[in-house]
């Protein structure tokens, strides 16, 4: 394998892919308790990517996210407490309960927040990007969208901005070739979707998004030449989810050869797996990792049931302010 | 129930003329989010009963287009916050074309699509926007609170030449209620009293309808008696069913789940207070969401609508305006 | 002149700090197609005064997430009928983000536009959007009517934390009056009284101002004597600048270009009576665009929006209602 | 040259391009008299576009325009005493005058109509093409559009459907390099336009839109690929204004050399020297159908003058409508 990252970095980007796997795996038995509602949209089985992308980015970069926003979001380094917290609607999450899954952001960490709205984190985070140009910063912005958003005008307005301006914005479609029930073979002509890049004059590539390693090299290369001025730059990074498209989703429309293929390529066994590989961890160190992770999902969700709502008193003044 | 009168309205227009058509997103095999499609496309095939991709502004327009063009599209929106998308094609074509035509072009476009907050779905899928579209010159907008409006509007929708906004509301699909079966067609501008009353006259639509009934039962019990008055369609507006009934009633309350500035409410309080003055015994009550984006915290949420409580209070608050005004006690 | 104004704000602001900038199509080397931004380009560089594509969704999106991130830009749309494009950025996004992040998210984001009706640019380019904005929680909505407002109102937008509409008027560019030098700011929610007066109360804004003006001196001569009242901003709304007003006239005109249907001053109105009732001695009069879209023909533009005869008519209906209508005699 | 056009087809291109050349020409005049009110952006320049596309489309086909409408109308074949009516916003008008130069629709013959706003007509004539295949026709529809609008997310989400849906639709790009006075280079970083068609699946071409020719031949092409269920296709004309964006934009801004240079290339020179080189026709009859088509101008604003406007009484029953 060329250039294996540093033992840090793959263990960092295996740690991130369990934590994730872990939040939306034990977030999905509390949303079928009943304690979280709304919608919750899980990132199984797409792990590889918010985990690589992020793992390339620095501290003062931006992300901004989609509605299938919680790996991004752990990528990026949340407190997990604070994104239970917000699941559960509690004063102490992210957005004090206002926001809910679809919404979590942490402006001041650079992250601007999951989507309800396919499309919108596109023109958000070119925006972001246009700020830090205005500052004079080299702060990279990445805004991860999907194939659905691929279709929707923003996606074109939007990128075509970052590039006339050269803006530091890297542009992740994480193609998990379907929009709810829609086969992207519905929705476009063309399914390699980076092609919509390469048109506008934008340096696009593909990867497999399955494959965090792979990710997290394209975007470090990607990084440095925003940073060196050759931005934007989009990866389209190809994928599959493991379930419907929400809790609710039974996902029957999804052809099991596919789904066991894509399983079979789990990103979170190949972040493992490359842990172990490349850096020769022992059992008893992945074991001793998951087991970490594992408690500390555990003690996010004591905090959150320990945690208070937003009274009526702080709510009338919230929006006397409206 | 509304989901299935909806869904006899399509497939009755749909059977009768060959120029109907639906669009939207996971409409065709998945039946639709709110399973008002299911079945079409077995009925009618893939060229009338078709998905589209994520593209809200994309698929209003195309809609628009065809309408201008003789077909009879129906565009599905899945959330009426999504509308915002498509809003250029809404309100600068749609709604223009007939003048701007010298009224020979004509666009017989139905967008449906849902609206209302519930269920902890926050600020981008709860909205009541009605307002906007009752703003724009050239659409018609409609509102239906109960299965039959719903069959009823939609095939009159499917038969006239302007476009119609069609707000259905996700709390009403499950709604039960009697539907004529076949020919049941509701005429645009035809209000309804939901319940007859002499003490109040309370305007609402859409869930506010079912909402407020319960809060006049309640009231009955204690001697109020309140007429609920569904305009059923906001655009064009039955004025003179409105009129009529506070001619009768003298006091009146407006509830709408849309937050309350600048809402349908202050406009049709506006035209009681210009045509009707001299009928009014009290300031008319206002109920109306809070001035704020919808929170995801469920009993944040609960607080921002109009609840069954928050429409018996007004309503006794303008039958004793005195008790609540220093003014009206002088 | 008020583009001078605009201009100078601009300027100072951008002066003042480094993370202003601004965006629009042919605002650079043009100069703007009013010619506000004048010269900015080579006072600041093209990092901070720069051309877009027409792509009013995208630049909108992408002001608003440069707000997010910290900056302040000023996005200018042309036309505020073009705002439709971007409607999802404003209404979902830039309004709801310091709802949906619990306080935290603040987006000091700016649109400036220009509406209103004038000169044969027909149905697309001539609309009065205000009451769209209005309605939407989250939006500070802003409409100088005089130079110095235009100043002092955009230099404060520039220095506050929420999501500003800035609406201008194609009309008034070119219009004269004192603007103070520097530092004058005008903050948000504090209306004018731009001519008092005791018999009536006028609300106005925009370029309804001058109009109304002209009509309160042409009843002047009669002997009537309007207060007219310019809220400036409409949200917040300065409600108490007006109750005050209406508690000494007793009688309330309402002005607005926009149609009639669902605007702003059904608003006002609404308000009025709920908080006003036992003031008013008349129905509230609201004068108002008619709910089409404009007309290209310059006649029927004229009488698609408010003249200043139909402002002096409504004035002298409120002022003696009982020749209007038979219940008022009673 | 390869197979020229019938001599018949070849007469039309030319009396059409000249029929444009003398509706603007005369129309900026009557503008500078203060007769017209509003926008006029005239089509100078750009005839051979309009006039190639339309010269290849049947009866029952339909188009859709932008706010530099004129010329698609006339090769439309429109009525020029209407089109000079709703000019003058008289009540003989294609709109009564209601809707001026940016609206003028003849919707009982398929023409959509030119728009205000740029970038609609792309999804309006998409939806005209859905039409025709709701109805099981073979007619084909064709947009008529702008670099501008290539920007604009109604390109892409537009265009996209029509090719899912394998739409009779050709949207033909006028490339005129600028949008009012922002150059083309300013606002995307790939001038060649046509490649945005391919990158979705699109059947895209590049053609000289100063060769009304080539234009009808291409076109013809596109709409026989469409009738056999090949569309849509894009076409991308590259072409040059004459003058500045609307007749009160002087155009400083476009450089003299480009200017000679797309000028020394004029659509209307090239479509009158085809009738005269490959059909021999002789200056007397290139004389007589250019005095018949001035003269059919002279008796249009005739007409106009001659015409009422909508009475304030046929106003208000119009809006009681609303
Ligand atoms: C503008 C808009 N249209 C529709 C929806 C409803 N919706 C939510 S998720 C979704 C599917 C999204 O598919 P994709 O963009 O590929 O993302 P994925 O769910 O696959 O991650 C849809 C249609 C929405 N949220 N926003
Ligand atoms: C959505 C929208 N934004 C802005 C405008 C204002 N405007 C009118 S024409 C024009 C330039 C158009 O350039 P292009 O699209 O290339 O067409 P051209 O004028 O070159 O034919 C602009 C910006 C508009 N009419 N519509
Ligand atoms: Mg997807
Ligand atoms: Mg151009």
């Amino acid at each position: 394998m060329q250039n294996a990252p540093s033992r840090e970095i793959l263990e960092k980007i295996f740690r991130t892919a369990y934590r994730i796997r872990v939040f939306e795996t034990e977030g999905i038995k509390l949303y079928r308790q009943g304690l979280i509602r709304g919608y919750f949209h899980p990132y199984l089985g797409q792990e590889g990517i918010a985990t690589g992308v992020c793992a390339a980015l620095n501290e003062g970069d931006y992300v901004a996210s989609t509605h299938r926003g919680h790996g991004h979001c752990i990528a990026w380094g949340a407190d997990v407490k604070r994104m239970v917290a917000e699941l559960l609607q509690k004063e102490t999450g992210y957005c004090r309960g206002y926001g809910g899954s679809m919404h979590i952001a942490d402006i001041h960490r650079g992250n601007l927040g999951a989507n309800g709205i396919v499309g919108a984190g596109t023109p958000l985070g070119v925006g972001a990007a246009l700020a830090a140009q205005i500052r004079g910063s080299d702060a990279v912005t990445v805004t991860f969208s999907t194939d659905g958003a691929s279709n929707n005008g923003t996606f074109l307005e939007s990128l075509n901005l970052a590039a006339i301006w050269n803006l530091n914005f890297i542009l992740v479609i994480e193609n998990n070739q379907y929009a709810v029930s829609t086969r992207i073979e519905e929705s476009t002509r063309d399914v390699d979707l980076y092609k919509r890049g390469t048109s506008i004059g934008v340096e696009s590539h593909q990867v497999d998004g399955n494959d965090p390693l792979a990710v997290y090299r394209l975007t470090q290369e990607a990084a440095e030449k925003c940073r060196a001025g050759k931005g934007p730059i989009l990866i389209e990074a190809k994928t599959f989810r493991h379930m419907g498209h929400h809790v609710n989703d039974p996902g029957k429309y999804m052809p099991e050869d596919r789904l066991a293929y894509y399983k079979a390529r789990d990103p979170v066994d190949r972040a493992r797996n490359a842990l172990v590989e490349i850096c020769g961890a022992p059992q008893a160190e992945i074991d001793a990792i998951e087991g970490e992770i594992a408690a500390e999902f555990s003690d996010a969700v004591e905090f959150a049931r320990n945690s208070r709502e937003i009274t009526a008193a702080e709510f009338r003044q919230f929006v006397a302010d409206y | 129930m509304y989901r299935e009168a909806l869904r006899e309205a399509i497939d009755e227009e749909m059977e009768r003329n060959k120029l109907v058509f639906i669009i939207g997103e996971g409409i065709a095999e998945r039946g639709g989010s709110y399973k008002v499609t299911e079945g079409l496309l077995a009925k009618y095939g893939s060229l009338r009963v078709r998905d589209t991709p994520i593209a809200e502004a994309g698929m209003i327009g195309v809609g628009v287009g065809a309408a201008i063009a003789g077909a009879r599209p129906i565009v599905e929106i899945l959330y009426i916050d999504f509308a915002m998308l498509g809003m250029d094609m809404i309100v600068n074509q749609a709604a223009k074309f007939r003048l701007m035509t010298g009224g020979d072009g004509r666009v017989p476009f139905v967008m449906r699509t849902q609206g209302g907050a519930g269920g902890g779905v926050a600020a981008q899928h709860s909205q009541s926007l009605e307002a906007l579209f009752y703003h724009i010159p050239g659409l018609k907008v409609v509102m239906p609170s109960v299965p039959a409006d719903a069959k009823g509007l939609l095939k009159y929708a499917l038969r006239q030449d302007d476009p119609v906004m069609f707000l259905e509301h996700k709390h009403l699909y499950m709604s039960k209620g009697p539907v004529p079966d076949g020919e049941h067609i509701v005429e645009f501008g035809k209000g309804d009293i939901k319940r007859s009353g002499k003490d109040v006259t309370l305007i609402a639509w859409s869930n506010m309808i079912p909402r407020s009934l319960e809060a006049a039962e309640a009231l009955a019990k204690e001697g109020i008696d309140v007429e609920v008055v569904d305009p059923r369609t906001l655009v064009p507006l039955d004025k003179e069913l409105i009129l009529t009934s506070v001619a009768k009633t003298n006091r009146v309350v407006i509830v709408q789940e849309a937050v309350r500035r600048g809402g349908v409410a202050s406009d049709i309080a506006s035209i009681i207070q210009e045509e009707a003055f001299y009928d009014l015994d009290a300031p008319i009550e206002i109920v109306a969401g809070l001035n704020i984006p919808i929170p995801f915290n469920l009993e944040l949420e609960k607080a921002s609508v109009p609840q069954k409580d928050d429409v018996i209070a007004a309503v006794k608050r303008c039958l004793h305006p005195e008790q609540f005004t220093a003014r009206a006690a002088n």
